[in-house]
Formats: structure tokens, C-alpha cells, sequence
């Protein structure tokens, strides 16, 4: 068995995210039918992404297994493997292996409020668990549904489309914000962190999902213990420095934790217990 | 009074009386005729420390890790070439170092002492005045250390005195010319050359020991570090290992100080220290330079004569 | 082989080995130690190549054998062009290894669990593994920095091994530890041993003992209440960052991938190595030599036994030899033992 | 393979000076062989040696640096030091074997378009003389069987 084979993908659609562009989703689509139907995954899981010449770099699903036939991937362009996925067109190829990690722990957030909590691109992770629990076959099963995301600059938000159809809906309560607007953007104006303190989500029959900027989640964890939610309800993902995304290559670990298998989700419970070395 | 109680009392009254923080030198290591670099921060820690022909690193690398405002050093000649560049690359401030003149007999080399002991790392080994004193396979053998002596140490170059704040004995007097060193590939041919470098670059591992124990190697970023794109590849192919020890040396072309620390550091015996004694050599003979004896020297290839020769250029 | 039998002790007369080995290599390949000092490793046999054997162990590890520095994952065609895809055939590749020191036999088997992880197996670990049949030499006279029964090892241990071959004046006394070894010893054909030959193997194996000691008692444990210790402050200062400790560790695995001219390619890693952790943002978790010299001594001393139930280090002693600034990993563990945690 | 192998000369050329002379050469219509594949640099003193190796690594035959006049240049000496690295580069190259005349310099103005031609000429056919360049050429890999 070779692990680090991955199957050939064709890339279906590709959607500018930012009005920098630095940040595009890709939609793909397995080659090879069988695999098509084969590959399922859970909400918070990761795959390897390959461009052949150039490498592979663990990207997490923010498709939902919720929708079926293609994979999307929404990737900043910040090193070798994003910057040339980045140069890709419709139709070209790429690898994809997977899917590897954890998963946010959705059946036992059945029945709570979930409030989701990101910021800039972190909402390319948080965005698969959103679209699950927003499922028709799903909803029921879950409380109340808020999001509260932020971005630096209106052209700074992601997945403008979905945060249009999340606003519309009447059982999802979405708070959108940014840290400067500009002269179009009537909307809120400040750091997640702060709006997250005025919005007050009452801890009882919560759970938090939140995954942004280092800084941004300092404060977040911070201000959510203010607001009475214990470690346990806080869910986060993270993200490493990986290679094989099957904990051998040795460099993704948090102690003895191998984000790439034992994470990339983790409660803040754990993570308090792990070294802070991330 | 033997250098090392002179080296100790030195180092105590230096830190007992505040002038330095820490004294840089090295402590009896845990092998046999080793050696280990200790930062001394106290009178009792001064009292462990040595100097002596098992010393194997160049410490100067030390000078800009440690957080110490002043700091002192123990120098061999080594050290010292090392420190004036540091000080021409105003890598350190010129009063920060108190530079401790140690006297030197030459490195011993490891490598040729386990080939004289038959193959056999020692159990156990001392120095007796000029000689070293091994045991392998229980049998004691005494070899002197002029026959074990690393081949950096024929030829080796004395700095500008003026670069030591005290002396606590006299080096030694430069022994043999290190440039001869060169006639053996010199009087090779080109294929041999070649061939010789290819197998060098097959045994490398790229653990860049060599890189790390180097004192002028001191990029804050390595271009074996950079990845976006890979200047060097990573992986076992020889062009990429060639690339490495070829850019390694022109980095250090007219900064090289020869002490011969990168050849010790080696874990798979790979001496490729003749590059750069060929470009000194160049240095030296093309263009009258010699890096290492004076602080007020323009760097190598930063600057230019209006007559360099250059009859390579179309 | 049958539980509690112990196997029949077979006779290998010293002046016969190369002829035996030249046999064995007939049939596979045959790796043995060789070469001198720092450049001594295990290579193909070939008739007349002396083998290391009192010198000490090879300085580079056995490791090599089944994951080498540089291998191919896959290949994938043109750079620009279109992937196809093709990969290493996945077999099982028959070969032995001989001469192996228990140590080195026994750092296989910490590296199986990682290789050979039931989730992702990796066959061209595997591949190699199954294929190979290890016959490891006792130590008789260890080397200085061995320190191979403070972490659980033996000079004589079986482990790992399929052929455990013990020197005696003259001759060497072989005895299979697996069924595989059995067998591979019944197809040499060789005199049984007699009780002087196996009371003068008794004797070769008890002089192996007598190695440096560090006391590694509960320090899996303490470790897991150290990561914020100010004495990783004080034991890093020395190193230097360099790879030679991992590199030439025979338990270290980690690797690179990367893609080079139409190959995907698994190349060793360090984790001493700054780019190693370092994102592509530009964030480092392991900014300076003290993160990455922790991690390095915690992953072999409290990580893996977290995950495995003992340490990642088999007490070869070559990180000791290597180390360009002696800084000696016994003393490191000393170090973390002597501290209040 | 021999018949129809041409080198292959990458040319670093100085913006300023062998660039311009490159196209005086190429508007006066002057034949130079084809071999050439012209990379523009600000400075013949802003050329990494690490860039000729690594074009020797992946692909090149030959490399030529070429810059302004001593004396001419736009930032005033980049030339001058450039000249001393590459007098050590040369040595270096020779002291492993490295065939040392793979790499070459010259000095081209803007005006001297017949130079360039000549010194294009000239490099083209010293390197053809040494054949395809292999010393440090990176290998292709292949999956054994």
C-alpha cells in the first residue's frame, strides 16, 4: 500500500474569495467515478492537495459531505503549493489524498445552540460544519444556529454568497463585521473579539466552534470564558506545518498530540493540556 | 604557571570583579579527549575550565548567541581571526568581547589519532605534555601529538596582537605553509579533481554540521533554507550537494579564518575544507588579501582595486 | 519456531563466514557493515569487502536500509505536462542484513509502529521489512558511549532479529530467534554447537555488560511536567542546530516530501532544522534552537512513550560520538532526572 | 544526439550596457549563433554566483556574465566586484574540476554591437569545444524495477 499516491482531480470551478483574489475557492472533481463515490469524509477533516512539480499542502474541506459529487477547497495563496494552485485554471489537474484528521464532534453538539465564531479564512473549516448542520436532513437536530465572522476589510470576507443565503434565512442568526470599512459597507465595524462581548451568547446548551488568526483566537477564548463558557465548549481547529498528513513525517505534533491525526480539531480543554507550542 | 590555572584564575577575577558577565570557553567533555564549549558565569564554573589541543570548536560562534553585555573570550589564534572578522562585519560591538590569548599547540585530530590507534576510537586518553596518551582495545599508546595534529593547524596565521585584552601565554609560531596542502590536488587532473569532489558530495549527508560549527557561516537565513523556491534541492542528488559546498564556499571566499571546525564537526568524515583554502590561497596571491589579522580590512569581494587582473574577461 | 524450545545452537567457524556470506549474497542481497571509522555503514556484500565487526558499530545506522535518505514515492511525469501517476511496485523485497548490533535491530522494531501503522501502512517500509531476514551480532565489547541497558536494550539482545550470532574464539555461535531465522539458518547447514562452544557464548555475551548507566527511571513521566522548564534554557545553549545527532539516529524518521523533476520524493528531516515547522505564513512554533532541542529529547523521551510505551532511543551512543560540541545525551538525561521538574 | 546537439548559453546581461549592445547588435543585423538565451540584470555585480551553477545544474551548457567597461558602471563599481567574485568563482571551479571555462565574462558597451556578436560567437563555439555539460548537472530519477 502506498498512502502517499493521491487520486487525480479535475478542478471544476474556481471562485474568486477576496477582492485581492488571495483568496480563491476550488471546486474538484475526482477523475476516476468510483472514487467519486468512495471518498466521504466528516466536517472538519483535511486532505493533502497536490500540484504535481510543485508539491502538496494539507487544506481543509470547507465542502460539507452534505453535497455530494465534488470536494471545494478555499485557499489563501501564501507558499509554493497555494501560490501555484493559485495559477491553476478550470480543467487542470490536481492530486487529492485524504481525507485525514479529525472531525468536529457533531453528534455531540445535537440538540445544543452552536455558535461559530471566525475570522478571514478561518471560515473555510468552520463553512462545512455550517452547511451540515444547515442541511435540511440536519437542521432539527440542532438548536439554535449563530454566526459571527469577521475579516479586515469588506474585500476581506470570504464566501460572500453563503454569508447572503445565511443572512436570509430566519433560523440562523448572522453577525458579519470587519475591522475598517470602507465607503459601500453599512454594516458593523469592529474586532470579532469585541462583538462577540456585545452579543453576549448565553453558555447554557452552547457550544462554540471558532478557528481565525492566532490573534483573533486568543481573544475569543478569552472573552468566551468572561462569558461563562467552560473549556469543554469550545471547539477550535488548528492548523500545522504537515507533509504526510498520516503521522509519520514528525513535524505537526503539539506534544504528544499529531495534529494531522489526532487533531486538527481539539476542545479548548485539550489544548490547555497540550504544550503551547503552536 | 600552566595555562589552564592561569586561564581559571583569569576568568575568576574577571567575572569576580564584574569586567565580564561570562567567559566563553570549553570544559573537559564526556569523551575521551574531548572537549565541550562552557559559557562560565561564576567563579566556581571558572574553575572548570580548559584549554588545550582537544578544544575542538571555534567558540567566537558563541559570541552573538549569548545575551551577556560583556563578555569574555578564551581565544586561541583561531578564535581570534574568527573575532576580527565578526568585528570587520560589525557582528560585535568592539568593546563587548575581552578577548583571553590562550597559548596553542595545534588541534588533535580525532580522526587521525582512531587511525593510528588501529581503527579504534580510544576508551580512555590524556595529554602528557606533548604527547597523547590513548587506550584502545585495552592497549595504552603514547603517539605525540606533532605526528596527530589537524592539517588546519600547518600553517596557521596570527592575528593582529592588538585583538587580545590579556595574553596568558604565546601561541605558536606559524608551523609550515597551509597552501601546500594544495600541491596534492594541484598536481591532479581535472577529472581527478572531480572525481574526488563527487565522491565528497556522495558521503555528505546535508546535516550542515559543517554550516552550524562554522563561525562566519552565520546567515540569519541560510540559502539552503530558502524554499520558495528551493535554491537546493533536498534530497541525495549530488548536483544539489555540489551546489550547497560550492555556494558554502564562496560565501566564505576572504572570510574563511581556516580553523578547520567544520572539518571536526563532520559526522561522516567528509573534508571539503581544501575549497576554501583554494579560494585563500586565490585571495592571498590574486589580490594581496588575507581575512582574519586585521579588523580595519575591507572585505574581500565588497571592494576592488582599479588593476585587479583580469585576464579571464572577453 | 515453538514456544519455550530454545533453538539448536549452530556452529560458523570465523575463517568460513565470507564463503557462507558469499553464499547467502548468491540467492539475495546481502547488506554488511563496513569501512573505517566515520565513513563505516552497511553496504552490498561483495567478495573480499572486509566487514566491520570489532571496530564498533557502523557510524551510519541500519535504518538506511529501510528508509533510505532519498527515495520515490511516486512518480508523476513532466513537471508541466499531465500527471501520470506510478508508483514503486509493492513488493515484498527479499534481503539480508548482516551484522547488525542488537541495538540496531531493536530500533527497527520502534520504527515499525510509525511506518507501519495499521491506518496507513507505508509498503515500502513494509515491503523491505518483510522481505528482509536480520542476523545481528552480540556485542562483546561495547562501545564508550553505548548506553544501550539504560533504556531497556541488551549487548545480546533479540529483538528485531530473526539470527542472533554470538563471537567465540574461532567461531561464531548462531541461534535462530524467529521461524524465519530457522530456516534460514537450516538452509546453511552448519555443525551444531556443543555446550563448550554455548558456555563460551555465556561468557562473550556477560562481557558486553559493564556500559556507561543513566538513569532513565519514571523520566517519561517527570518529562510530561517539563515542557515549560527553564532548564532547556541552560541545555541548549551548546548545540549548534545541526542535523548530525538525527540524522545518523537510528530511531529519528522524520522526513520531507517534495516534488522533483516528474518525482515525488521522501527525503530525511530534522527537526532541529528551523524550516522544518515553519508555516507558510511565516509563524514558527519551534522559533530557536531551544523549541527544536526540546522537542528532539521529549519526542524520544516522553512523546513516543506517551504513544508507544517506551523510548524512541535504543542507547546506540552514536548521537554521543557525533555531536561536534560533545554534548552528550546522557548527560542531557541526567540533567532532566537531577532538576526539581 | 551528437549531430544535432547545439550548447546551450545562458547570458546574464547587464541592463545598462551589454543589453543595449545585445540589441545594437541584433538592429544592426549582425549574425551571432542562436546558442543564447539572455537573462537582463540590473548589474553584472548583482549576478549571484550561485545563479551560473544553478543554470549549469539545470540545463546550461555555458553561462556568460557580461557588464559595462571598468569604469562605466551605472552604480559605479558593480562591475569591479563583480569581477572579483568571478575571478574566484573561476578558480573555485577549476580547483574541483569543474571545467572552469563553461563559465565566462566580458566586458560589453552599448556601442560595441559587433563585440557582443563577436564575444557570442566566441563563448558558443569554446563551449561546443567542451561538449554537453554533465559535471553538474542534476540527474533524473527513475523508479527501479
Amino acid at each position: 500500500m502506498n498512502p502517499y499516491l493521491p487520486h487525480l482531480a479535475t478542478i471544476q470551478e474556481i471562485i474568486p474569495e477576496t477582492a485581492s483574489q488571495d483568496v480563491k475557492t476550488f471546486r474538484v472533481v475526482f477523475t476516476d467515478p468510483e472514487i467519486r463515490r468512495s471518498f466521504t469524509y466528516q466536517p472538519g477533516q483535511f486532505a493533502e492537495v497536490s500540484l504535481f512539480g510543485a508539491g502538496e499542502a494539507p487544506i481543509s474541506i470547507t465542502s460539507s459531505p452534505t453535497q455530494e459529487g465534488y470536494l471545494e477547497f478555499s485557499v489563501k495563496r501564501a507558499g509554493v503549493v497555494t501560490t501555484a494552485l493559485h495559477y491553476r485554471q478550470v480543467g487542470d489537474p490536481v492530486g487529492i489524498r485524504g481525507p485525514y484528521g479529525n472531525n468536529f464532534p457533531y453528534r455531540d453538539m445535537e440538540g445544543q445552540n452552536i455558535v461559530f465564531i471566525g475570522g478571514g479564512i478561518g471560515l473555510a473549516p468552520l463553512r462545512s460544519l455550517i452547511t451540515f448542520v444547515l442541511d435540511p436532513a440536519n437542521r432539527s437536530r440542532y438548536a439554535g444556529i449563530s454566526i459571527i465572522y469577521g475579516a479586515r476589510s469588506p474585500g476581506d470576507l470570504v464566501f460572500k454568497w453563503e454569508l447572503e443565503r445565511w443572512g436570509e434565512r430566519d433560523d440562523v442568526d448572522l453577525q458579519v463585521t470587519v475591522d475598517r470599512g470602507d465607503d459601500e459597507w453599512t454594516g458593523r465595524v469592529g474586532f470579532v473579539p469585541q462583538i462577540l462581548l456585545d452579543l453576549a451568547p448565553r453558555p447554557d446548551n452552547t457550544v462554540t466552534v471558532t478557528c481565525g488568526p492566532p490573534i483573533m483566537i486568543k481573544f475569543v477564548l478569552q472573552n468566551l470564558e468572561k462569558l461563562g463558557f467552560t473549556p469543554a465548549q469550545i471547539v477550535t481547529t488548528l492548523e500545522m506545518r504537515m507533509k504526510c498528513g498520516i503521522g509519520k513525517c514528525g513535524r505537526c505534533n503539539i506534544g504528544s498530540s499529531y495534529v494531522c491525526q489526532d487533531g486538527p480539531v481539539y476542545t479548548y480543554e485539550q489544548l490547555r493540556k497540550m504544550p503551547a507550542e503552536y | 604557571m600552566p595555562v589552564t590555572d592561569a586561564l581559571r584564575e583569569t576568568a575568576a577575577q574577571l567575572l569576580a570583579e564584574g569586567t565580564v558577565q561570562v567567559v566563553l570557553g570549553w570544559e573537559r567533555g564526556t569523551l575521551p579527549l574531548r572537549t565541550t564549549p562552557l559559557p562560565a558565569r561564576t567563579v566556581e564554573e571558572a574553575g572548570r575550565l580548559v584549554a588545550d589541543a582537544t578544544c575542538d570548536n571555534n567558540l567566537t560562534l558563541y559570541l552573538t548567541r549569548l545575551k551577556e553585555e560583556r563578555v569574555g573570550l578564551v581565544a586561541r589564534p583561531c578564535e581570534a581571526r574568527a573575532l576580527v572578522e565578526y568585528l570587520r562585519e560589525h557582528r560585535v560591538t568592539p568593546g563587548r568581547v575581552l578577548a583571553i590569548g590562550v597559548p596553542c599547540t595545534g588541534m588533535l585530530s580525532r580522526r587521525a589519532l582512531e587511525a593510528r590507534l588501529g581503527g579504534r576510537l580510544p576508551e580512555a586518553g590524556r595529554l602528557d605534555g606533548d604527547q597523547v596518551v590513548g587506550t584502545a582495545g585495552g592497549a595504552e599508546e603514547r603517539i605525540a601529538l606533532a605526528e596527530v595534529l589537524e592539517p588546519a593547524c600547518r600553517g596557521c596565521r596570527l592575528p593582529d596582537a592588538a585583538v587580545y585584552a590579556r595574553v596568558l601565554g604565546h601561541p605558536c609560531p606559524p608551523a609550515g605553509d597551509r597552501h601546500t596542502l594544495l600541491q596534492r590536488s594541484d598536481n591532479l587532473a581535472a577529472d581527478a579533481r572531480y572525481a574526488e569532489f563527487v565522491e565528497a558530495a556522495a558521503r555528505c549527508l546535508r546535516c550542515y554540521a559543517c554550516r552550524q560549527a562554522c563561525p562566519l557561516c552565520y546567515c540569519a537565513e541560510c540559502f539552503t533554507d530558502r524554499s520558495a523556491p528551493a535554491w537546493v534541492g533536498p534530497s541525495d542528488d549530488l548536483s544539489d550537494t555540489m551546489l550547497f559546498h560550492l555556494t558554502r564556499a564562496m560565501h566564505l571566499a576572504g572570510r574563511c579564518v581556516d580553523c578547520g571546525a567544520c572539518v571536526r564537526a563532520c559526522p561522516v568524515g567528509v573534508d571539503l575544507s581544501h575549497l576554501n583554502l583554494a579560494l585563500g590561497r586565490e585571495a592571498a596571491q590574486r589580490f594581496g588579501y588575507r581575512p582574519g589579522l586585521d579588523p580595519a580590512d575591507r572585505p574581500l569581494v565588497a571592494t576592488f582595486r582599479p588593476d585587479d587582473p583580469e585576464e579571464f574577461i572577453r | 519456531m515453538r514456544r519455550g524450545e530454545p533453538a539448536v545452537a549452530r556452529l560458523l567457524a570465523e575463517n568460513e563466514l565470507d564463503s557462507i556470506l558469499a553464499r547467502v549474497a548468491e540467492r539475495n542481497a546481502l547488506w554488511v557493515p563496513a569501512g573505517d571509522g566515520e565513513q563505516s555503514a552497511f553496504a552490498l556484500y561483495r567478495p573480499g569487502l572486509a566487514l566491520r565487526q570489532e571496530a564498533g558499530p557502523t557510524r551510519r545506522t541500519a535504518k538506511e536500509i529501510f528508509f533510505p535518505r532519498t527515495e520515490i514515492l511516486f512518480t508523476y511525469g513532466e513537471d508541466d505536462g499531465p500527471p501520470r501517476l506510478e508508483a514503486p511496485p509493492a513488493e515484498v523485497l527479499p534481503a539480508v542484513v548482516y551484522g547488525l548490533r542488537p541495538c540496531d535491530a531493536r530500533a527497527l522494531t520502534m520504527l515499525d509502529p510509525v511506518f507501519e501503522d495499521p491506518g496507513y501502512p507505508d509498503g515500502l517500509w513494509g515491503g523491505r521489512r518483510r522481505g528482509a531476514t536480520l542476523v545481528g551480532v552480540g556485542c562483546t565489547r561495547p562501545s564508550r558511549a553505548c548506553f544501550c541497558t539504560s533504556v531497556g536494550g541488551d549487548p545480546a539482545g533479540e529483538e528485531g532479529l530473526d539470527v542472533l550470532v554470538v563471537p567465540i574464539p574461532g567461531h561464531y555461535l548462531a541461534r535462530a530467534v524467529t521461524d524465519r531465522g530457522e530456516e534460514w539458518l537450516q538452509a546453511l547447514d552448519l555443525p551444531r554447537a556443543g555446550p563448550d562452544h554455548e558456555a563460551a557464548a555465556v561468557r562473550a555475551a556477560a562481557a558486553g555488560a559493564g556500559l556507561a548507566v543513566v538513569d532513565t527511571e519514571g523520566l517519561p513521566a517527570k518529562l510530561e511536567r517539563m515542557f515549560g522548564h527553564a532548564v532547556w534554557e541552560q541545555l541548549h545553549e551548546r548545540c549548534l542546530g545541526c542535523a548530525a545527532c538525527t540524522y545518523l539516529c537510528p530511531t529519528c524518521h522524520c522526513f520531507d516530501i517534495v516534488d522533483e523533476g516528474g518525482s515525488r520524493l521522501r527525503n530525511w528531516d530534522s527537526c532541529m532544522f528551523p524550516l522544518f515547522t515553519l508555516h507558510a505564513s511565516g509563524h514558527n512554533p519551534r522559533l530557536s534552537g531551544k523549541e527544536r532541542m526540546r522537542q528532539r529529547i521529549m519526542h524520544k523521551f516522553s512523546y513516543y512513550p506517551q504513544r508507544q510505551g517506551r523510548p524512541a532511543c535504543v542507547g546506540c551512543g552514536r548521537c554521543v560520538e557525533v555531536c561536534p560540541v560533545n554534548l552528550d545525551l546522557r548527560s542531557v538525561l541526567a540533567q532532566l532526572k537531577g532538576v526539581e521538574a | 544526439m551528437s549531430q544535432t546537439w547545439e550548447p546551450k548559453i545562458v547570458a546574464f546581461l547587464c541592463h545598462w550596457c551589454s543589453y543595449a549592445g545585445a540589441d545594437l547588435a541584433g538592429i544592426s543585423r549582425l549574425q551571432y549563433p542562436a546558442n543564447v538565451r539572455v537573462i537582463r540584470v540590473p548589474c553584472s555585480g548583482a549576478v549571484n554566483p550561485f545563479y551560473l551553477l544553478k543554470a549549469l545544474q539545470r540545463g546550461a551548457d555555458g553561462v556568460l556574465v557580461s557588464g559595462c567597461h571598468p569604469g562605466d558602471c551605472h552604480y559605479l563599481a558593480g562591475n569591479m566586484v563583480a569581477r572579483r567574485k568571478f575571478a574566484l568563482l573561476k578558480k573555485l571551479l577549476e580547483h574541483v574540476g569543474l571545467e572552469p571555462d563553461r563559465v565566462q565574462f566580458s566586458w560589453v558597451s552599448a556601442a560595441e554591437g559587433q563585440k557582443f556578436a563577436d564575444v557570442i560567437r566566441e563563448v558558443t563555439e569554446s563551449v561546443r569545444a567542451l561538449g554537453p555539460a554533465r559535471h553538474l548537472q542534476k540527474a533524473r530519477r527513475a523508479l527501479c524495477r
